[in-house]
């Protein structure tokens, strides 16, 4: 069930340069979100930005929830301008989340950049609902762009850790650091990060036989369904099933229903 | 407070209220429903219709641009069996009005969606989009190639449309044209019952750091806020020569924006990428169109139609 | 860092980069010398010149809208003589490359403009208005009341101008027309040395509480950022047919809008309402171009004109 | 001597519902200001309102200048939302301002609402050269939204009140307490409010042979001469003449230069 709610902001903030965690008071939404689904929050009262920026949910709990966020435009910087006690319209939880998946041995969560964000929600389902203690492998710029490290920690998952600097963990891509965990057919790899990343990721599971779950993002309108603007396309074979929207069939997608060729979705 | 009527009649349909949603922005109507009653609305419309279903243009379809959006769908929607068969039965059960609009790639396949509408209980009027910026070839689209820029093809297609139902029939509009009254008029000559407009101006967005298009498509239309001074000028111009009512629309987002396109004639107004924002915006419009009449001292919003006082 | 190089032809007239001023934002070009030296544009582009001065329209003349602004100025200007006496020897003085705007009530007026100005040095190139939406009674502009809305009237007014000036010449068009590249080959067919686009876009805005046009002329010119998705698809469409450059403009406000409109096709760009925002607006896109040439390693701004990879 | 100045706002304090005093340090701004000159205040850093906004300076003083404004709408409702220590840019001074009229015996400034705005920083400036102390005429709707009387009176000037409800002084129209207070051919009459209230005070000086110089409003785009957009139109014969631009030749005139028939130049 959506909601649109008006939420009270009880934190925003900096957890990273350019990076911040906004806790949001919604409860309705705090309550029907399962790890992986999205908001569209109101940036701004003005019209410009006129859309809603989608944020996957990072955390759900009790009455309150939270997002994390890189600021890189107009939108994302008015809502770091944002202060505690201010009120932010929220629709969501949107789109379906990480589909739970208790028949494989292992879990292994892939987070690229600001990618991480819908991951540290499923970690906690995965061991909530006694499935797994997911493997965590976290891929960023440099180590000070690391993300919920010690939040994984914490959780009791072991956490890799690679840059593209080498400033923290190994200095490899992510699927290369993957490849080194060795997934096999009982692995399911969750991964959600820059296209290009997930891609590879995706090509690394097909050769190991590995179930790989990937979160997309797409230029959003409504967020909502209606709007059809939010498509990928998918591999199926009959033409009007080509294009999904990643709102409303997504942004969780088995990986091999993507047509990974198709180029990036957004530019 | 005294009781204030926002019945309109546009062109044969009765709308409890002058508000309706854009087509292609509302699904095929019943998704919001767990916002807010959308049987609330006058009416809703629903994403164009096409014969067989279409996977539309790929992505992105999407950019954003100050106070707009352009967009280049390139029409997805299920055809209109699946419509029929899925989509109807809960428009009916929730008791919605319904605005059908269609798309076609000759007259004769429009004809064949209308009848089809009519004859199944479809639809309680039919918005017949001849100005769909975004099914052509980009580097085609720069010209003409909307059936909405040619009057004489307007006239073609609205009188094969029209021979096919009795139902209402509005025709959709396009505002890349030097002079709206022509197709406008053109519409009201094919036996149209009204027209609607205005749809997207064409418009193009560049990723400079990539230096492509923000579309793939290249070319999108232009919605949204921006362009709500453009629509209430043609509004304007189309109604003060028509006889027949039009449905205004573009870049209506509050109550205040309905009532200028009112004033300037429409007897009904859509509500399209507003929705986008607030789900809910085209009730609040119908919400405000009411306060506003209390506040006025108006009981019959028709008395705005056409008002502007100049 | 290496030297960039920002020089443009524009049909003619050499600019030492490719940023001017839109005709009736900055006024007959010195008025701001105070906040920078315009000298370091690559050409300033006066307000439109009639043969007499005009007083223009009865205020209002501006209605703000989302993300733009109408006007309806209706010409107000010094006149020629005016221009060439007082405003001419403090543009010369400051060494300002001058693209002077001409507004005739008739080919001939035009033409006449164009002579005099040649001959009493008042220009380095010349910018025929062909698409001013704010001189007529409003009530009849929303038709096809622009020369710029008819070709066969473009091609006849660009010859008749063409021969009574050797100068480079520009004609500026309007965006209200069906397919943009109709006029813009009718321009280049009649001898033009330039096309400029676009003007304004016809608009409406109306004050609901007084029910009134906000506008004393109802209906005004659109212009700003709304407008500027309209205008790059506008110079991609014509550039791609013409052989004679393209003069961009419509909402162009930074350095990265002013580059969608070199990569669309355009040879030279004119920053407008933007100075209204900030009065060293078009100054700023010119160390903006600079910067993003020097970031992305380019060493002759030409290299992106008409470079969108599509 | 204009300037384009980004001035550290000091204060931005409520003084009456939907009224506010920023006060902005701007030196050169706050230098060559005189009174009834203008600036335009940058109310928002996206584009929505696109355009600047005109406001009165009340006052200036050493480094520092003041505005007071009512929020009437988007612009003033995002200037009432700055901070002290925030940043403005400011474009001004602008116009031309009260010309300074030595050879009268009575000076009298008459504000009514919002439009006392430039009358403060008058006041001082008469009292300063010597030239008068002026009486005050206030014009308001309700008691509360009266604005600087204590200004005035703490500058020794005399202060008549008039409300619409009767809630402060007289229950009058201000020109019908400005006739009661005897204006004659020696008296200047410095007026700014709406323009219905500078017609009538401008009808009522014609009757009595005074001076009345009216500080009038138009919609601006540029707030500086160069769009020809915030004219009103003039009783001069000639054609070319007959509009004339409040952001350059005023914002103050010589009401018998008006045409007050035209119809209001904003709707
Ligand atoms: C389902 C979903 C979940 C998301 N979750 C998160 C999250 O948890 N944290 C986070 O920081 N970001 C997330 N994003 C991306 C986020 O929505 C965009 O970064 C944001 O909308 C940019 O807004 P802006 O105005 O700041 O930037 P803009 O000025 O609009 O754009 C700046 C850059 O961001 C890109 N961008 C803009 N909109 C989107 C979009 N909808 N999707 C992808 N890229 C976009 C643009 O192409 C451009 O390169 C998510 C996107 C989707 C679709
Ligand atoms: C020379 C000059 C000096 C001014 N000094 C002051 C001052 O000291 N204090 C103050 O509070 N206001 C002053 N104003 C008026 C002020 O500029 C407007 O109230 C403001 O621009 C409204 O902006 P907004 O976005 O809040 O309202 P909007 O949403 O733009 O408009 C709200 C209402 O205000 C009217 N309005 C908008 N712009 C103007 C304008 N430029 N002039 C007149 N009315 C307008 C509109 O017609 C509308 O009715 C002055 C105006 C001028 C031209
Ligand atoms: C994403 C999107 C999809 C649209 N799809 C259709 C469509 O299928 N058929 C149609 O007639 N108009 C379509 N339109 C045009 C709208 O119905 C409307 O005419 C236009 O958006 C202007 O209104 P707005 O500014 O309120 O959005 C679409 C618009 C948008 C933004
Ligand atoms: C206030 C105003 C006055 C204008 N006057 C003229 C004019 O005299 N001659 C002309 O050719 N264009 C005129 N224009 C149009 C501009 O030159 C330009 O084509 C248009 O505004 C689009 O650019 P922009 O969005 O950057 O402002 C005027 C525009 C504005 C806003
Ligand atoms: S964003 Fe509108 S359908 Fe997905
Ligand atoms: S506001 Fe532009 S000339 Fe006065």
């Amino acid at each position: 069930m959506t909601h649109l709610l008006d939420c009270t902001v009880l934190s925003n903030a900096e957890v990273a340069p350019e990076h911040r965690r906004m806790i949001l008071r919604g409860e309705a939404i705090a309550r029907d979100t399962q790890p992986g689904q999205f908001c569209m929050l109101e940036s701004n009262p003005g019209l410009i930005p006129f859309l809603r920026r989608p944020m996957s949910i990072e955390r759900s709990e009790e009455d309150r929830f939270s997002v994390l966020y890189k600021i890189v435009g107009e939108g994302t910087r008015l809502l770091s301008k944002i202060q505690p006690g201010d009120t932010v319209n929220v629709q969501g939880p949107l789109g379906k989340g990480f589909p739970i998946q208790p028949g494989y041995e292992r879990h292994i969560l892939v987070g690229g950049g600001i990618g991480i964000a819908p991951l540290p929600g499923l970690a906690e389902a995965l061991i909530r609902q006694n499935i797994a203690t997911p493997e965590v492998l976290l891929a960023a710029r440099s180590r000070d762009m690391l993300l919920c490290e010690e939040d994984f920690k914490s959780l009791g998952c072991s956490v890799l850790l690679t840059t593209d600097d080498g400033s923290a963990g190994m200095k490899a891509f992510a699927a290369d650091a993957l490849r080194e965990m060795k997934p096999h057919e009982k692995t399911v790899v969750y991964v959600c990060g820059p296209m290009i990343m997930m891609a590879t990721v995706h090509r690394l599971c097909m050769e190991t036989g590995s179930l790989c779950l990937a979160s997309l993002e797409a230029h959003m309108a409504c967020g909502d369904s209606v709007c059809m603007g939010c498509v990928v396309e998918t591999t199926f074979e009959e033409e009007f099933r080509r294009m999904v929207r990643v709102c409303h069939d997504g942004p969780v997608f088995d990986s091999r229903h993507i047509n990974w060729n198709a180029g990036a979705p957004v530019s | 407070m005294t009781d204030i009527s926002l019945k309109v009649n546009l062109g044969g349909l009765v709308m409890k209220n002058p508000v309706t949603v854009a087509s292609g922005t509302f699904g095929y109507g019943i998704e919001y429903d767990h916002y807010f009653k959308v049987s609330e609305l006058g009416a809703v419309t629903v994403k164009s219709l096409s014969l067989k279903p279409r996977p539309g243009n790929k992505p992105p379809r999407i950019s954003e641009t100050p106070a707009g959006l352009l967009n280049a769908i390139g029409l997805q929607n299920v055809g209109i069996e699946v419509y029929l068969k899925e989509k109807l039965p809960l428009l009916r059960e929730k008791n919605c009005t319904i605005i059908a609009n269609i798309y076609g790639f000759s007259p004769e396949e429009y004809a064949e969606l209308a009848q089809r509408l009519e004859k199944e209980g479809g639809a309680d009027a039919i918005e017949a989009n001849l100005s769909c910026p975004n099914v052509h070839d980009a580097k085609a689209s720069c010209g003409p190639a909307l059936v909405a820029q040619s009057p004489e093809s307007v006239a073609e297609y609205t009188r094969i449309i029209r021979s096919a139902t009795s139902l209402p029939l509005y025709i959709k509009l396009s505002p890349n044209v030097a002079d709206i009254r022509e197709p406008a008029l053109a519409a009201q000559e094919g036996g149209a019952d009204a027209v609607a407009l205005i749809n997207t101006l064409l418009g193009m967005n560049i990723d400079v750091e990539t230096r492509r298009p923000c579309l793939r498509n290249l070319v999108g239309g232009l919605s949204g806020p921006a362009i709500r001074p453009v629509a209430v000028k043609m509004v304007w111009d189309a109604a003060r020569v028509l006889s027949i009512p039009v449905l205004g629309m573009g870049g209506i987002s509050s109550p205040e924006d309905a009532i200028q396109f009112l004033l300037a004639g429409a007897t009904a107004v859509a509500v399209g990428s507003a929705t986008f924002r607030r789900p809910d915006a085209a009730l609040q419009i119908v919400k405000g169109l009411h306060d506003y009449c209390a506040r006025q001292g108006i009981d019959d919003i028709r008395q705005l139609i056409g008002a502007l006082e100049s």
